[in-house]
């Protein structure tokens, strides 16, 4: 039950990108195409994940012994940067079509406030491992579901001749607020 | 370049917020207030130009492969101690501002600035540049706050607009509120950087 | 652009240095305000305490685990001239509008209430957070109830409290956990001390 | 002789035009109307002329003076917008704030993506939802209806009969103690209820819809999915426990069901064009609107579960293509 | 130093040297793939990917630059020479210089030069109006007046005038082709801008005979063959009964368009001809 | 009753004509025979300036595969051999005929008597077809012969006669098949002869009961022919749709209806390939509907090819008042004049005659998404999408989005009530895509 809370709470609830602007830089820049959304949303939930698990082996192993939790931010964004451009290496060779879907995407999310929020946010709630690797993938699920809805919203809208002013990124914030005028009815879910 | 240029173009023809889009979460995220925009927007520029200098003083030091986490360590560096500081003297906004002040170091404002800018330029014009940025990008923080604050609460800076009135328009407190200020806040912004050129 | 070739021994060396020097000169300003920081939260408890009892000039803590189980609650008591004049008690909820809200809540000896200040929560701006002070004088119907006659539930649910429109969820979570406030004090209190009418105790 | 008309092929076009079809919407929501006037009285029909008026209003200044295009303001789809947002606040809502919906309907929701058919998310329900967070404490006043009355007396919150179960259940009641203290199925049906103006009668809104599933202005696959899947999954919930859920029929009458599933989940606009993404479409809003209603903290759902579904529509449009001629046999 | 400071030291130490060894592992395996000039001279480029250059977009351009190592032949008409210069430099490289270009339309079958016959309903693109008939004036070659060129132009260089119903080239286009292209009729053409912005072109393409295209056209070239014989510089070429002015030959000397029976060479940008158009001296009011 | 199962619209029949008896018109003074009046190569010219012609003699010859003969349909001095305005306004080479009296080839037979049996073999008959310059009268004006002969590995097995006419308005087939029903089912038994093929099923709506009743009750001297009723619902005579309601067959996409076995004449056809066949006679004129809601008198007129349209339009009545626009063809499918000079050709099935209210275009909305035009698309396309795509210049989505499949019906730009351009831009797109798909090939 406290599994599932985290999960809908993540995904509906708290939208990382439409409760918590979290990630607002991917979502407006790598959603005009829903191919490349969903490319993107893939390495977001890849990248999610894996620095959950590291920064949480991080902070509890060294920096809450070491009582110096004052080094969270440079520490988690040294570790973030280098185990992406290393999955990235790894996955060149292990897996060239993987890196073909994801790779593309890996450099671009590593500086990215979502992977970090996340990181960040589990230490908040005093996650534990398993709590934490769960908020993660629903927070890339969130991030999934925000970004492949407005990809297509954005197709969509690419074939109506919207007012010129209109064009690009006021339109499409303007419908990101109308999403998350929408995601507010799921208030309560949890 | 003229100094002068280059400080004055981040307000308006080249605002990292409305113009360049940079920076959206802290932008939407922060922005409840007038007060809580300025503030973030204040602590935004402090990292910029610290990390602008030292960046380019060091950039010839830096071989290149290392650059970028280089970089992010010194970004990372100011970030905590704006965080520190801010802790121990302004609780209060520090508890507003919450999540977004570690998550400055993620601002592709401050590491396009550093990466684009500093890691070329002389200290004194990268200085300047940071000051400019980051000004624009406490400017659009705080005319964002306000509206969201004016429309949200009738208030701005905390000051009552209509005597009396309790709430506001309470969406623009909450996440739609953020995204659609902004939304047209860019119209605006399109329409006075074309005004200007 | 004067850039450096980069081989092992100079990349390592180079993030090496910035990594030190980095953290020596952030250790240096932890050090620093690790002072402020601490007073800064220190004051803050003190602020509200001091807003829900009288006057004092030396402060107790201790925790107690509530009867419903949970996390425990700190009890503040605080003295004036050695003698008890109130117990701030730091209670908490976690049915709120969104996550835990957490209060102070002020009791005089006899186990009335003597005023409730929130200390931190996620409610809706506009809506749930009209718990603060400043923000509405709700709170202040709390004010001198003896929770042992009035009944601390909203006014929906046939208690004595109005709940602040709109907002029920957050009204019945504050009150929950001024209850939970006053269980605690009730057993770790009030039923060890025996209820005296003597003097001192102003409300 | 005036000048010939070259034109490419076909030269005869049907009679059937936006207006037509707008104003036919119109015209079947007049029974609704009707009933909402008889039980609310004045403020109903101030409400509404408000809002008509409003959005009209802004409509014109938009495309006059924003837009700098045609004004086309007598197509008739900014009545509609109007006339629904009226039919989804309380009547009792201040003016001004029903003025501020016509904005948000018209000004954000429509004509930032260029008008007529190009908005991605229904106008109305855009303006509701708005002033639904945005004043929570007005737009959870009800106030109760009484025939032929010319003012509003009793102004008490939330007292629909969705609120009245959720509250109830919420305390630990059992649904078979609370719905004594909700007016009876005829009632309910004939719209004696707790409600927005224009919501309350189901009956008067399923005349309605027949009347433009006759006039062929509506489809019968998105009212039919919706109402339907609702029924199948408050059914479920209530074969579980009927003392924590309610039966379907009365989610079907109360609230903001029927006008939604007749009204606005099948504005065209943005709701799925084929059959099949229509049928999912509408499954997509019952589930939610459930979902909402029985486990979210608003005691109706139906205007959000029919935003977010309208966010689905590109992606359902893209998934679901009608059949090919001769695409079988490509395949086979 | 105290405890905290040397764990501090000692614990980011390490993280920073775990990083740097990542990093240089990065580095090894992952072999620059492209040539890193192809980021400089697509920075240089102005980005608005319009094709002008007649490569699809401006990285490709960028790319085929660095591949080519030489600039013939590449030009990129809205940078303009400033940018090839820019890149010439970046690459140690010469750049073409290359006259300034801009669009010219060449009809001027104005509602009133060729009235409407007929009228047309439908989609107001040329494309489709010229697959269905000749046009509203009856001229099948000239100008539909639905706008595509206009449509086409990233640049907001093109209008239509409601007056004439003919498009209009601003000053700012940039000769980036579009419309040359989007144009179902090839009356847009990209010729040298002139000195002071001072062209002359005849402003029709109609090869029907005289007869016949002037029953459409007021002003449609009837191919006698006047200029031809005025021009000194064997600056106009004359076939299929219409009459071209070549920019490279021409003078800009305005001796050719005062001989046109029909007015329909035109002159653009030049001061008002003085009574007696024999002086080619500058005019004083310039 | 049998009909196609997708889409399909109904609009107004307004068939004024259909009583109208077919009129021999009066030889015009000129007449204007183009050389390329059907789908493929024109013909080439094989008279020059100055020639005499007789009616019926070969004027133009086809040249490669798919291309047709040309004769001239009267008799008199050629005037010259030059571009002339069409129908559109562009210019087209064209023979111009003076015409004097009316003196035919010896070898035609001009009599009336019905000749019933045909000698002929297969190859003969194809040949005959071809040299007399039949095309499909059905409205492609392909040239019938080439659909005479099966590709090699297929086998056709249903002959099928298109009696539809799902065009309101027009009358022309209908006319044919009340007075030429003998000769028609003549033309059939040969085309059967010539595909070898054993059954033949004529397709007619059922707006037609006279037709159907008048062919059915000829059928018993004819085996292997039947006649089936169809739902009234347009465009039943699409080829496709065609089969699809009598056989239940779909052509697949992109392919021709010999996939399915069947091969498709309009009855037209049939009756030209009777004359060619049995009479010897060349494709001279064909029958014409000239008819509108103002037209004094509406009227089936048997028209020399060359002829010009102004001419039929007087003998109809003449043009009226309120005349918007003028229509080749039939209201769905037909081309508007830009010049009522131009003359009658193969493919000319009727001329309609519109006032301007009738035709003219809804004030043109932005689409409401109301997604009629894609329920009614008889492809199962969406035309909408399509016309966006294409006015968006997306070519390689418009392919895949299946633009090819559209057959240009009108049903979509008929059926919107936004009044949204469909077909134009769904025919801009279609071009585009052609392009783009022979640069591929290439
Ligand atoms: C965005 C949003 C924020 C809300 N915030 C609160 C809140 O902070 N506290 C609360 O009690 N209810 C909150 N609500 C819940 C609704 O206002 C809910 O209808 C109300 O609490 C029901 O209680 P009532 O009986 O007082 O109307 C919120 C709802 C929404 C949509
Ligand atoms: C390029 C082309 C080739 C064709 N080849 C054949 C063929 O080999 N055999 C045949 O029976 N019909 C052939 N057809 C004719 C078509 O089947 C069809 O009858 C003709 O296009 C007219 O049909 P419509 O009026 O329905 O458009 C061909 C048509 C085209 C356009
Ligand atoms: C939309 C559409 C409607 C058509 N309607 C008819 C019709 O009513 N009658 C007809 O004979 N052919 C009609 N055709 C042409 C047929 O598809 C087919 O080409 C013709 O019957 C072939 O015979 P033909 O080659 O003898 O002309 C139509 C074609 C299309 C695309
Ligand atoms: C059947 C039907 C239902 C409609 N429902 C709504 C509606 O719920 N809300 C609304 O604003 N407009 C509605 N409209 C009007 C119109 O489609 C709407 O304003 C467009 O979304 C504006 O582009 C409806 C129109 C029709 C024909
Ligand atoms: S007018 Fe033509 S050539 Fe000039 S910029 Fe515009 S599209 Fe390019
Ligand atoms: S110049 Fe060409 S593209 Fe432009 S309006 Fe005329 S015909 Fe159309
Ligand atoms: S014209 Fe084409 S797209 Fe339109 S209905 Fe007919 S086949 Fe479909
Ligand atoms: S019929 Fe017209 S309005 Fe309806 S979907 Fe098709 S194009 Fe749009
Ligand atoms: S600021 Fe760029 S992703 Fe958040």
């Amino acid at each position: 039950m406290e599994y599932f809370a985290i999960v809908i709470g993540a995904i509906f609830v708290n939208n990382i990108v439409l409760a918590q602007f979290l990630g607002i830089c991917p979502y407006m820049g790598v959603s005009s195409k829903v191919s490349t959304s969903v490319g993107m949303a893939g390495a977001v939930l890849f990248v999610m994940t894996l620095a959950t698990i590291v920064t949480f082996l991080i902070y509890n192993y060294v920096l809450e012994p070491f009582n110096i939790t004052y080094l969270q931010t440079i520490s988690y964004i040294l570790v973030i940067s280098s185990l992406v451009q290393m999955v990235e290496i790894i996955l060149k060779k292990v897996s060239p079509e993987l890196y073909q879907a994801l790779g593309i995407f890996l450099p671009l999310i590593t500086t990215n406030c979502a992977i970090m929020g996340v990181a960040l946010l589990t230490v908040q709630n005093d996650f534990n491992l398993m709590q934490g690797v769960v908020f993660a993938i629903s927070h890339a699920a969130g991030f999934a579901l925000a970004i492949i809805l407005f990809a297509g919203i954005r197709e969509h809208m690419e074939l109506m001749d919207l007012p010129k002013a209109m064009r690009g990124a006021p339109a499409a914030l303007v419908v990101a607020g109308i999403l998350a005028l929408a995601f507010m009815g799921f208030a309560g879910l949890v | 370049m003229n100094q002068w240029k280059n400080f004055s173009k981040g307000l308006i023809k080249d605002n990292p917020v409305y113009i360049l889009l940079l920076g959206l979460c802290p932008a939407l995220g922060v922005t409840t207030s007038a007060f809580n925009g300025l503030g973030m927007g204040l602590a935004t520029t402090f990292v910029l130009l610290g990390s602008n200098i030292v960046v380019s003083l060091i950039k010839n030091l830096i071989p290149d492969k290392v650059r970028i986490p280089s970089f992010i360590v010194i970004i990372a560096s100011f970030v905590t101690i704006v965080q520190l500081t801010m802790e121990a003297y302004m609780p209060d906004l520090f508890d507003a501002l919450g999540l977004f002040i570690p998550l400055i170091v993620v601002n592709c404002l401050v590491m396009g600035r550093a990466e684009a800018f500093a890691s070329k330029k002389d200290t004194f014009s990268s200085a300047i540049d940071a000051l400019g940025m980051g000004l624009g990008f406490a400017l659009a923080l705080t005319m964002l706050g306000s509206l969201r604050e004016i429309l949200g609460a009738y208030s701005i800076f905390g000051f009552k607009l209509i005597p009396g009135a309790t709430d506001g328009m309470l969406v623009f407190v909450l996440a739609p509120g953020a995204f659609i200020g902004m939304g047209y806040l860019i119209i605006l912004f399109n329409y006075l950087k074309k005004k200007t050129a | 652009m004067a850039k450096k070739e980069s081989n092992f021994l100079n990349m390592v060396l180079a993030l090496f240095i910035v990594t030190a020097a980095a953290s020596f000169i952030l250790a240096t300003v932890y050090n620093l305000t690790a002072e402020p920081i601490a007073q800064a939260r220190e004051s803050k408890r003190q602020l509200a305490i001091s807003q829900v009892v009288p006057e004092f000039d030396r402060l107790e803590s201790k925790n107690f685990l509530p009867p419903g189980g949970g996390d425990s609650l700190e009890f503040n008591y605080a003295f004036r001239n050695d003698e008890i004049v109130g117990v701030a008690i730091n209670t908490w909820t976690n049915r709120g509008y969104s996550g835990r809200i957490s209060a102070m809540v002020g009791f005089d000896t006899q186990g009335n209430i003597i005023d409730v200040v929130h200390l931190q929560h996620a409610e809706t701006p506009g809506l749930g957070d009209k718990i603060q002070k400043g923000k509405s004088d709700w709170s202040d119907q709390f004010k001198g109830l003896d929770p042992a006659t009035a009944d601390i539930r909203v006014a929906k649910d046939n208690g004595d409290i109005d709940a602040i429109t709109a907002a029920t969820i957050t009204s019945r979570a504050y009150c929950d956990a001024i209850q939970r406030a006053y269980d605690t004090f009730k057993e770790h209190f009030l039923s060890q001390q025996p209820k005296t009418e003597e003097g001192g105790l102003a409300l | 002789m005036s000048l010939l008309t070259v034109s490419g092929s076909p030269h005869v076009y049907t009679e059937d035009s936006v207006s037509k079809i707008m104003y036919g919407v119109v015209l079947s929501l007049i029974p609704a109307a009707l009933v909402s006037f008889y039980f609310f009285g004045l403020a109903a029909i101030l409400v509404t002329l408000t809002a008509i008026v409003s959005c009209l209003f802004f409509e014109f200044i938009i495309q006059k003076y924003l837009l700098k295009g045609p004004v086309t303001i007598f197509d008739g789809s900014a009545v509609i917008t109007g006339l629904l947002l009226a039919f989804i606040v309380p009547a009792s809502l201040p003016l001004w704030m029903v003025v501020i919906g016509s904005l948000v309907s018209i000004g954000m929701a429509k004509m930032t993506f260029g008008g007529l058919g190009k908005n991605i998310f229904n106008p109305a329900l855009v303006g509701r939802v708005f002033l639904m967070i945005s004043f929570p404490v007005e737009m959870n006043m009800y106030p109760k209806p009484i025939p032929m009355s010319t003012q509003l007396t009793d102004i008490i919150s939330g007292p629909t009969p969705l609120a009245i179960v959720k509250e109830g259940v919420a305390q630990g009641e059992n649904v078979s103690d609370l719905l004594p203290q909700v007016p009876e199925y005829v009632n309910l049906l004939m719209g004696n209820m707790g409600g927005s103006v224009g919501e309350i009668s189901a009956l008067a809104i399923l005349l309605g819809g027949i009347y433009m599933l006759f006039r062929k202005i509506i489809t019968w696959e998105i009212p039919v999915a919706y109402l339907g899947s609702v029924v199948i999954f408050a059914g479920i919930l209530w074969q579980v426990n009927p003392e924590i859920y309610v039966d379907p029929l009365f989610h079907l009458v109360t609230g903001g069901l029927m006008l939604g599933a007749i009204y606005m989940a099948t504005d065209m606009v943005t709701s799925p064009m084929g059959r099949w993404g229509m049928i999912v479409y509408g499954i997509g809003c019952g589930f939610l609107t459930i979902i909402i209603r029985i486990f979210g903290a608003y005691p109706e759902g139906v205007a959000f579960a029919i935003l977010i579904m309208n966010a689905f529509v590109p992606l359902i449009n893209r998934g679901f293509k009608p059949k090919r001629f001769g695409e079988e046999v490509k395949n086979g | 130093m105290n405890e905290i400071t040397l764990l501090s030291v000692i614990s980011l130490g390490a993280l920073g040297t775990i990083a740097a060894v990542i990093l240089y592992m990065v580095a090894q395996k992952f072999k620059v793939i492209e040539d890193p000039r192809i980021d400089i001279v697509a920075d240089k480029l102005p980005g608005a990917n319009c094709g002008g250059c007649g490569y699809a977009g401006c990285r490709a351009l960028a790319e085929e630059i660095v591949r080519k190592e030489s600039l013939d032949g590449m030009s990129c008409p809205p940078g303009g020479n400033d940018v090839m210069k820019d890149i010439a430099a970046v690459l140690g490289l010469e750049a073409t210089e290359q006259d300034p270009t801009i669009a010219v339309v060449r009809c001027n079958g104005s509602h009133e030069n060729s009235p409407p016959k007929v009228r047309y309903e439908g989609a107001m693109t040329c494309a489709f109006a010229h697959s269905l008939f000749a046009g509203t004036g009856g001229c099948p070659q000239g100008c539909l007046g639905c706008g595509d060129c206009v449509v086409s132009c990233d640049f907001d260089a093109i209008y239509m005038d409601e007056q004439t119903g003919l498009p209009v080239v601003k000053d700012n286009c940039v000769s980036c082709g579009a419309c040359v292209k989007a144009c179902p009729r090839n009356i847009i053409e990209i010729r040298k801008r002139g000195k002071k912005d001072r062209r002359i072109f005849v402003s029709c393409i109609n090869k029907e005979k005289g007869g016949v295209s002037r029953k459409n056209c007021k002003v449609a070239c009837i191919g006698c063959g006047k200029c031809v014989k005025e021009c000194n510089f064997e600056a106009i070429v004359f076939e299929n009964n219409l009459a071209y002015i070549d920019y490279n030959k021409c003078t800009l000397c305005r001796k050719c368009p005062p001989v046109c029976p029909t007015g329909a060479i035109h002159e653009l940008n030049f001061p008002p001809r003085k009574p007696r158009p024999e002086t080619k001296t500058e005019p004083a009011q310039a | 009753m049998k009909t196609f199962t997708l889409g399909g619209v109904h609009p107004p029949e307004n068939k004024f004509s259909q009583n109208a008896p077919i009129r021999e018109l009066p030889l015009p003074e000129t007449v204007t025979i183009p050389i390329s009046q059907h789908l493929g190569v024109p013909a080439t010219p094989v008279v020059k300036k100055g020639d005499t012609v007789k009616t019926g003699q070969l004027i133009a010859k086809g040249e490669g595969f798919i291309s047709a003969n040309i004769h001239s349909s009267v008799s008199g001095t050629v005037q010259k051999v030059d571009e002339v305005i069409d129908t559109s306004g562009y210019r087209k080479k064209a023979i111009i005929i003076k015409v004097e009296g009316d003196e035919w080839e010896d070898d035609i037979d001009q009599s009336t008597d019905l000749i019933k049996d045909c000698a002929l073999t297969p190859e003969e008959i194809i040949k005959r077809v071809n040299e007399k310059g039949i095309v499909g009268l059905g409205g492609a004006t392909f040239p019938s012969y080439v659909k005479l002969m099966i590709p090699k590995g297929k086998k056709a097995e249903y002959l099928i006669i298109n009696g539809v006419e799902c065009e309101p308005y027009l009358t022309a087939d209908h006319r044919l098949m009340m007075e030429k029903a003998e000769e028609i089912l003549v033309g059939i038994s040969i085309q059967m002869k010539a595909l070898n093929v054993s059954k033949a099923i004529i397709g007619i709506e059922n707006n037609k009961p006279d037709a159907i009743e008048h062919l059915r009750k000829l059928l018993p001297g004819y085996p292997g022919i039947s006649v089936e009723p169809l739902k009234v619902k347009y465009p039943q005579g699409g080829e496709k749709q065609l089969i699809k309601a009598l056989i239940n067959r779909e052509v697949p996409s992109g392919k021709l209806p010999i996939e399915v076995g069947c091969v498709v004449h309009n009855v037209g056809t049939s009756y030209a390939v009777y004359q060619a066949v049995q009479k010897n006679r060349p494709l001279l004129n064909r029958v014409v509907t000239v008819t509108g809601k103002s037209l004094k008198s509406p009227s089936n007129f048997m028209v020399r090819i060359g002829t010009p349209i102004s001419q039929l339009i007087e003998e109809a009545g003449g043009l009226p008042e309120d005349t918007g626009k003028v229509v080749n063809g039939g209201p769905m499918m037909g081309k508007a004049l830009s010049n009522l000079e131009a003359p009658v050709t193969k493919g000319t099935s009727g001329v309609l005659i519109f006032s301007s209210q009738e035709t003219s275009r809804k004030t043109m909305l932005s689409c409401i998404r109301c997604g009629r035009c894609a329920s009614i698309c008889p492809m199962g396309l969406e035309p909408y999408l399509l016309a966006v795509l294409s006015d968006k210049k997306r070519d390689e989505d418009c392919e895949a989005e299946r633009i090819m499949d559209c057959m240009e019906c009108g049903s979509c730009l008929y059926i919107c009530p936004s009044g949204r351009p469909l077909l134009d831009h769904i025919r801009i797109g279609k071009g585009a895509v052609g392009k783009l798909i022979r640069s591929r090939s290439h």
